[in-house]
């Protein structure tokens, strides 16, 4: 039982081996070297996940580094240790990211080519995967706390990669920080765990919550908020949701790895993962719900005008999130992680797809400026098409069955599940509709490659070339294996998946017997949905002529365009205070004020009684004379006081001067 | 001859004159007239002892007193130096003006 | 061996001072003699620990010579898991600063060292000392070097301003200092003995004037709670910061006081101590978003680290009157850390400072592209302050947090960990406007140089320690928790009921009751 | 049973070697150089200096009709006025003007003042009958008036000189007053006789009197507050050497006299004078220091500080028992190591001519002279109060002696003046710390002469042992204290 002691630990050491490396030695490498170094150790580890995918399959013993694990922390009794444990979640969690990641690597050797900093670049990505899988494998919530901040950190390094680009560095800052509050709230939910449980292990909680049902209500529902709290900020949920378009500064391969593919949906697996919890408290699942959907139709509806290529994307990310909230929200968690994975599919390939856009027009990313793509990168056409499908949910693609796995779900989950579910559905109807228009303007029509530039050419790669061109071999290789998962990622279906993951999350509540023709119905209305979503888009974006959308609806437009103006109420509303009390409340009340004028008053009054003083010295001898005199009689004065108090042999005078 | 001032009165001549002392220190202007009240204080102490000593029948106090005036005969060399000296540096002898050092 | 060490440690800094004052100032030979008698000095510190006999609470390497004998000042050094690794930390921050001063000290540099070397000792001495006289001899002596280096190679000696904060600085700390002395004069006066476990006995056993005791505990207080510094009593440490030498300004401020607040406040007088901490805990949490908030504002980065040292400070006076073991296991662990994170910090604030002669924010940017090992350390060191896991502010932070939270109260736990978003906030802040962006030619026209080989091995080092920390912290923790047991056998004796026993979890023994 | 002259030993040495100096200066050649006879003097203080130890080893004991005693106080304070003494006259050999220069011609006078001087400072810590301790004061007092004057053709100079000896005198007057009174109240003027027939006295309320006048006096010379207004006008007028002596060997002597006035005489009104003492010096303490915040003139500023050190002092005296005396000398000692020191580097980094006079002046010092710098701020650390140096058992001692005593309020007000003191010494230690305002000519540094770095080496070196092994003065100042009768009785 000590060999997976040994296999383990590397899935996430060897990517780190490999951030070593190119992080110290990188700047001194030639590029295919350290090309070869972020490959090698990414694939070495996948390679490993695929083992340990067999040993899952082959029915072994899940493997589970616990008590052997080297300690970390001791907080009073509770010792906390680099505990690793391999179970079916964690385990789709890992082909995700590893192969994906892969992929991903392999695909920016080409994108990143033209850029200094090349081995920077790989080395962050290589640090991305060891701390993501750190959070999928720890087996205690300290530990997956590690891989939760430090995804931050490659995240905020990756974003930040332009080092030169102020508004890369903003944009690091911005998520950062927001996930700081997300981390906060996750924070306090493991203090709440210690107080109430005396552990952090997953394990072990479940164990006293099965154990004694006697917890109480309150405290479970507390540590399921504030974990949310974490969630959201991790996976751009409402409230926390601001960081992810910005985050779109990064290098594409980066926004679909990080953003789209797995760090994002640290959040949902975080749910599921502590699942135990939130179905004890039905408050929280239901808050789950609501964000989740809210955050779906909302991200959708903005998605729907923007015209940086990215930013729809990362909107369309942010809404299919939601969807796995609002799948974890009806307790469908095994739908959520399955969704999870086909959108890690097909969200990759459609930011891939974009970058290989946007490196072919030379660093272009506005909408406006493309169009007529097709014929120049069909590869890249086919495999987006491919893409674009599955996130509008048709049949067969991938989407299709994760989708309808959580709207089922929802429909089936009480009063609130059908309201949750309308949304959901309307939110298909904007999801499709935002990807075909996506879809239309940067492949079909001719090309508008001279329209309004507003938008600042990205720091990436050479200026604007006028003639689009296909990318390479490199890139278009992990396009087209994103496209086939895309396209056949689903075909598991859902009963299979729910099956095998549910020693983790609990059996899948499906429909029971007559379930099944609702399931039927519900499946066709999404794909109709779908439909009429590619409809409208046609209808607007088909023809060439796309200015009739924007001469019509012009204030709704705005409204969307601004974003709902979050950003600037966030700004106005806690930023700026912030700032003000800071620099008026503190620094002038506070430090000049308080803790300096307290100083200087002090030493005013000292220096001034001195200069009182120092006017004894008239410099007069008849003025000293006198002062001589006073003081001879003061004194004399005080001594026949002493008679006073004690006439008769000098016997009690005065005491007061002693204690 | 046979009434005797009683000593309290020399005491109090020598308190008076010691005071006379102290204010002429206080209000002359002159230096030379601030010494000599100087002296006129030492006198003052000198009376008092010749009085205790005649009070306690002590020659004690007596030799004090001839210690005293060769003492003050000292200093009135050594102050008397100073005082031309300062005449010298300042030519005044006017206690107001000899301020240069204050503060 | 065991017998003298701590005399070693003490006396081969003061040779080394003593040499460099007789060599010949001829180049660099006095830093060269202070950078070898500096690493002898660390190499005798870490004796300590690899001597150390673990697990138990206690004194070891204890000498005890009469001093004088009338009044009884008897010349006694020990250390525990409480100092041990302060004394290391002190070991080890003295090479750092000699090559933090490397390129910086020109003229006079014998005197630099010289008193650089002074100052070790006094540290060193405060740490160690046993006895109450001579530990406040160590601690009044610490100043001296400080100031009369901050006033001869201070920064902005153009406008005397060093000068300033020097005076300014020592005034704050030795206007307070009386009242201790007096306390300590109180003391004797009432005991006869000036020796630590004496008093802490004589405190124990109650057999003191209780309210003139309760002052006296108010006089320790002050004194410490200035040199940390607490919240409102931090007058002198932005201009120290900015004005002092590096190699003097990252040894100024936390350590010796929050230490002497563990050994000398809150042990001594446990009971008077647990009266004051719901203040302490209030003035600490407090501190740590007013520092923080203000750090996010500062447009000079020296004050910036001042703010968000005051801020990082008062997570260990929290952990400290908590009252808790592990808050206080936490507390400790954090001041060794605000050591390296600060050292390092400074050194590279330094190396900035010198290569453009400023230190507004505004006038630098895009120094990544520039100088690349430099960026690539401090934000390492940022990201160590801020507490990212895995790296040891992470490790200190989480332990006094969760001790608060759980032993003395979910509200202030909770609003003090709201730091943890602003220190975020203001590092990433402070980075990108000085690492990121476009690289600007500031009003002088110098560009920033990069870390020099000797700099980047220290601060290599410095990084590598702080991993090293963060990844297994029971190395450190382990010699410190003994030693709070047992310097709080005397007071956790009552105070060992569990905070949350009934929640069935067996984790917060010796945590302190709830509030 | 030791001969009458033996007692008096020093003293004698003393006298002769001073008129030998005066008569060898005026059988000089006009333009020779006379630093020989600083050597000469030196020579004599030394002799004196053995006298006054091997005193010690002679058994306690009166002479001449029980005017004088020699014991562990007496030798105690000899050796320490000796020692201040020859630091003061090996200081003066090199800072006076260079021969050829118009006052050259005094200084066969200067060093002759100077030992006569340290006749009467001696004899004063010996004396036991009043009439003695009046003439052992006079005659240190007037030799001191004439040094405070040496720089007659200045104005300053002749000022310092007319307003130490007429304020001197004054004070004095008031002194003898008192000796009057005393006579007049006991009948006697031996200080045993008096103390056990005082409280048969025929009169409290002159004794009271007596007390009173006296301490008018004592206090005035020891320059506490308020008696103190004469300080910084004399020792800014003063050449700095002596500054160095009259700032510290009179103190001494004249708290001797204290001592000897409180604990000799007195002893019986010690619940009238203890919280006199009490008040004087906080009087003191806080006045000094607070008139020094303000001051630029280095020399006025520790004339002030000096007063603070005089309620320092008189602090001790709220202790109980033998201690204070103990303290007090303790104190004198380190006192004096320090300020000596002090005011020598300022006579030589000052110069003679004073051309550094401000604070502002010694801008950059350590900088251009590390050594003689680095001293001045050691002894600036120990006036301030730093441990390891003298200056800080000396506090420490007296106010843990005050605290002992039961008067911890004493113990803090003085402690929180010290710091308050830190203010003004380490502003002057700072300025000499900072660099050189830019464009100030790097002035040529003189040759230091040996006897002024030996007067250096010697504070230097007492103020570090003072502060780190002070055991064996402080067991010499215990036996001092023991030496005397009364305080065993209460």
């Amino acid at each position: 039982m000590n060999e997976p002691m040994l296999f383990l630990p590397l899935i996430p050491l060897l990517p780190f081996v490999g951030f070593l490396l190119n992080g110290v030695l990188g700047s001194k490498l030639p590029k295919a070297l350290v090309s070869t170094i972020a490959l090698a150790f990414p694939l070495a580890s996948f390679a490993l996940v695929a083992r340990a995918a067999w040993m899952v399959y082959s029915g072994l013993a899940l493997p589970v580094i616990e008590h052997g694990a080297p300690e970390w922390i001791v907080f009073g009794a509770v010792h906390i240790g680099f505990g690793l444990a391999l179970d079916q979640l964690t385990l789709v969690m890992l082909l995700v990211i590893t192969g994906v990641g892969f992929l991903i690597h392999l695909y920016s050797v080409g994108y990143m080519e033209h850029e200094q900093g090349y081995w920077r670049y790989f080395a962050y990505l290589n640090l991305f995967l060891f701390f993501m899988t750190v959070l999928v494998l720890a087996s205690n919530f300290l530990l997956m706390f590690v891989g939760w901040e430090g995804v931050g950190l490659a995240s905020y390094l990756l974003i930040g990669f332009y080092i030169d680009r102020r508004s890369a560095g903003d944009a690091g800052k911005k998520a950062f920080v927001v996930n700081r509050i997300g981390d906060f709230g996750f924070l306090i939910a493991m203090f709440l765990l210690l107080g109430s449980f005396g552990t952090l292990n997953f394990s072990e909680v479940a164990a006293q919550l099965a154990g004694h049902a006697a917890i109480s209500g309150g405290v479970v529902t507390l540590i399921c908020l504030c974990l949310l709290l974490g969630a959201t900020g991790k996976s751009a949920q409402i409230p926390l949701y601001i960081w992810l378009p910005d985050a779109m500064e990064g290098p594409t391969p980066v926004s679909a790895l990080i953003h789209a593919a797995t760090m994002v949906t640290a959040g949902v697996y975080m749910i599921a993962r502590a699942h135990a919890l939130f179905d004890l408290s039905p408050t929280a699942l239901l808050v789950v719900a609501i964000l989740g959907t809210a955050t779906a139709f909302f991200a959708a509806t903005v998605a729907m005008v923007q015209t940086d290529i990215k930013r729809v994307l990362a909107y369309s990310t942010i809404s299919q999130l939601g969807y796995m909230f609002l799948g974890c929200g009806v307790g469908a968690y095994s739908a959520a992680v399955f969704h999870l994975m086909t959108h890690a599919f097909f969200k990759a390939l459609l930011f891939l797809a974009a970058g290989s856009v946007i490196h072919g027009l030379g660093g272009e990313q506005d909408l406006r400026r493309m169009g007529g793509l097709r014929k120049q990168m069909p590869v890249t056409f086919w495999t987006m098409t491919a893409a674009v499908l599955a996130i509008a949910g048709f049949f067969p693609f991938a989407g299709f069955f994760s989708k309808d796995a959580i709207l089922a779900a929802a429909f089936q989950h009480g009063v609130s599940g059908k309201a949750l579910w309308t949304v959901g559905l309307t939110t298909a109807l904007l999801t499709s509709f935002y990807m075909f228009r996506l879809w239309y303007l940067t492949f079909l029509g001719e090309s508008r490659a001279d329209g309004p530039a507003d938008s600042p050419a990205n720091g990436h790669g050479s200026a604007h070339a006028g003639h689009a061109h296909e990318s390479p071999w490199i890139m278009l290789t992990p396009l087209v294996v994103l496209a086939a998962l895309s396209v056949c990622g689903g075909w598991i279906g859902m009963e299979r998946f729910g099956a095998f993951l549910a020693p983790v999350t609990g059996g899948v509540q499906a429909a029971a017997g007559d379930g099944g023709q609702i399931e039927m119905m519900l499946s066709a209305l999404a794909v109709l949905v779908a439909a009429a979503g590619w409809f409208v888009a046609h209808s607007i974006y088909g023809r060439a002529r796309n200015d009739r959308a924007n001469a019509s609806l012009a204030l709704p437009r705005r409204v969307l365009e601004r974003k709902y103006w979050v950003d600037e109420i966030y700004v106005a509303g806690i930023v700026r205070p912030l700032e003000g009390l800071a620099r008026y409340g503190l620094g002038w009340v506070g430090e000049w004020t308080l803790v300096r004028g307290s100083a200087w008053l002090l030493a005013g009054v000292a220096s001034l009684s001195g200069e009182f003083l120092r006017r004894w010295q008239s410099g007069n001898l008849r003025s000293y004379a006198a002062w001589l005199t006073a003081a001879a009689a003061i004194l004399l004065i005080f001594v026949l006081a002493g008679t006073l108090f004690g006439i008769n042999g000098f016997a009690d005078t005065i005491h007061w001067a002693v204690r | 001859m046979n009434t005797a001032v009683p000593a309290e009165w020399y005491l109090i001549l020598s308190a008076a004159l010691f005071t006379l002392g102290v204010v002429g220190f206080l209000i002359k202007r002159s230096l030379i007239s601030i010494f000599m009240s100087i002296e006129l204080m030492l006198n003052a102490v000198n009376l008092s002892f010749v009085t205790f000593a005649h009070e306690w029948h002590a020659v004690k106090g007596q030799i004090f007193v001839f210690f005293v005036m060769m003492v003050a005969a000292a200093e009135a060399a050594v102050g008397l130096a100073i005082l031309i000296s300062i005449f010298r540096a300042r030519g005044t002898l006017t206690v107001d003006q000899i301020d240069l050092m204050k503060l | 061996m065991d017998n003298v060490i701590l005399s070693l440690i003490l006396l081969v800094p003061l040779a080394g001072a003593a040499l460099i004052l007789l060599l010949p100032e001829r180049g660099k030979l006095p830093a060269w003699i202070a950078l070898l008698d500096s690493l002898l000095t660390f190499l005798c510190t870490l004796h300590l620990p690899a001597h150390f006999a673990g697990g138990r609470g206690g004194f070891q390497f204890e000498e005890n010579v009469l001093w004088l004998s009338h009044p009884r000042i008897s010349y006694h050094l020990g250390v525990d898991g409480l100092s041990l690794w302060l004394v290391v930390l002190v070991g080890l921050l003295a090479p750092v600063g000699v090559v933090a001063s490397w390129k910086t000290i020109g003229s006079r540099s014998k005197v630099f060292y010289a008193l650089f070397l002074l100052q070790q000792t006094a540290m060193v001495g405060v740490f160690v000392s046993l006895d109450l006289m001579l530990y406040y001899g160590f601690w009044e002596l610490s100043l001296i070097p400080i100031v009369i280096l901050t006033a001869m190679f201070g920064r902005n000696l153009g406008e005397s301003s060093a000068v300033k904060a020097a005076l300014r600085f020592f005034l704050y700390t030795f206007i307070p200092s009386a009242p201790l002395l007096v306390a300590l004069l109180w003391l004797y006066a009432h005991t006869g003995s000036f020796d630590y476990t004496t008093l802490q006995a004589a405190i124990a056993s109650g057999s003191l004037p209780a309210r003139q005791l309760g002052w006296v505990s108010v006089a320790f207080l002050l004194a410490f709670a200035v040199k940390v510094p607490v919240l409102g009593l931090h007058g002198w440490l932005a201009d120290t910061f900015s004005e002092a030498p590096v190699a003097i300004a990252m040894i100024a401020a936390g350590k010796l006081g929050l230490y002497s607040l563990i050994r000398f406040h809150v042990a001594l007088f446990p009971a008077l101590a647990r009266e004051a901490a719901p203040w302490m805990i209030g003035f600490a949490v407090v501190g740590i978003l007013y520092g923080a908030l203000l750090a996010l504002v500062q447009k000079d980065f020296w004050k910036l680290l001042a703010y968000a040292t005051l801020s990082s400070l008062s997570f260990c006076t929290l952990g400290i009157y908590g009252f808790t073991i592990s808050g206080m296991n936490g507390a400790l662990l954090q001041t060794v850390n605000e050591g390296i994170i600060g050292a390092a910090l400074f050194l590279m604030f330094g190396v900035l400072f010198d290569s453009r002669r400023t230190s507004q924010l505004g006038e630098f940017g895009g120094v990544a592209q520039k100088a690349p090992r430099l960026a690539a350390l401090f934000v390492i060191a940022s990201l160590a302050l801020i507490g990212l896991p895995l790296l040891n502010g992470f490790v200190g932070e989480f332990l006094v947090l969760a001790g608060t939270f759980n032993g003395v109260s979910k509200g202030w736990a909770a609003v003090a960990a709201l730091g943890v978003i602003f220190s975020a906030a203001y590092m990433l802040r402070m980075i990108q406007m000085v690492f990121l962006g476009e690289p600007t030619a500031n009003s002088h026209g110098h560009a920033v140089r990069e870390l020099s080989w000797r700099e980047t091995v220290t601060v290599g080092g410095l990084a590598v320690l702080m991993l090293a920390i963060g990844v297994m912290p029971t190395v450190w923790t382990s010699t410190m928790e003994p030693a709070l047991q047992s310097a709080f056998k005397v007071s956790s004796a009552e105070n060992a009921v569990p905070a949350a026993a009934e929640s069935g979890a067996g984790m917060m023994h010796a945590m302190g009751e709830s509030r | 049973m030791t001969p009458d002259l033996f007692r008096i030993l020093p003293e004698v040495v003393l006298t002769l070697v001073g008129v030998l100096v005066m008569l060898t200066d005026a059988s000089m050649a006009a333009r020779s150089s006379r630093r020989p006879l600083g050597w000469m003097a030196a020579l004599g203080v030394v002799a004196a200096l053995v006298a006054s130890l091997w005193q010690g080893t002679l058994s306690a004991g009166t002479a001449f009709f029980g005017t004088v005693q020699t014991d562990a106080f007496s030798t105690f304070f000899h050796v320490l006025i000796c020692g201040i003494v020859l630091t003061a006259i090996l200081l003066s050999i090199d800072t006076l003007p260079p021969d050829g220069d118009p006052e050259q011609h005094h200084i066969g006078e200067y060093f002759a003042l100077m030992v006569f001087g340290a006749v009467g400072m001696c004899l004063l810590t010996s004396a036991v009958e009043l009439l003695v301790v009046f003439i052992a004061l006079e005659i240190s007092s007037i030799s001191t008036y004439v040094l405070a004057g040496y720089r007659k053709q200045t104005g300053k100079g002749a000022e310092a000189g007319m307003k130490y000896f007429l304020l001197g005198s004054f004070a004095t007057a008031f002194l003898l007053y008192g000796i009057a009174m005393v006579f007049g109240a006991t009948g006697t003027t031996q200080v045993q006789e008096i103390a056990t027939l005082l409280p048969a006295a025929r009169s409290h309320a002159l004794v009271l009197l007596a007390f009173g006048l006296m301490m008018v006096g004592v206090l005035f010379k020891v320059s506490a507050a308020p008696f103190h207004v004469w300080t910084p006008d004399v020792y800014e007028g003063a050449p700095t050497p002596v500054v160095a002596l009259m700032s510290t060997a009179p103190k001494v002597a004249a708290f001797a006299l204290i001592v000897r006035l409180l604990y000799g005489v007195f002893p019986l009104l010690h619940p009238l004078w203890m919280p006199l003492m009490w008040m004087v010096a906080v009087v003191s303490m806080t006045v000094g220091n607070l008139a020094a915040l303000r001051q630029q003139n280095a020399k006025r500023m520790l004339a002030y500080s000096s007063i603070a050190h005089a309620g320092y002092l008189l602090a001790a005296l709220a202790g109980a028992g033998a201690e204070p005396i103990a303290a007090i000398g303790f104190y004198t000692a380190a006192y004096a190591a320090m300020n000596v020191g002090i005011f020598a580097l300022m006579a030589v980094v000052g110069g003679y001519d004073e051309h550094r006079s401000t604070i502002a002046d010694y801008r950059g010092v350590l900088h251009q002279r590390p050594v003689s710098g680095g001293l001045m701020l050691l002894f600036l650390i120990s006036l301030i109060g730093i441990p390891f140096t003298g200056g800080f058992f000396a506090k420490f001692y007296s106010f843990s002696t005050a605290m002992q005593g039961g008067a911890g309020w004493l113990a803090l007000i003085g402690l929180l003046n010290s710091g308050v003191a830190a203010a003004y010494y380490l502003r002057f230690a700072l300025s000499i710390a900072q660099p050189a305002a830019t464009g100030a000519r790097a002035e040529a540094v003189p040759r230091i002469g040996v006897g002024v770095s030996a007067a250096i080496g010697v504070a230097a070196l007492a103020t570090l042992v003072l502060g780190i092994a002070p055991g064996h003065v402080l067991d010499a100042a215990h036996a001092a204290a023991q030496s005397f009768a009364a305080v065993r009785g209460f």
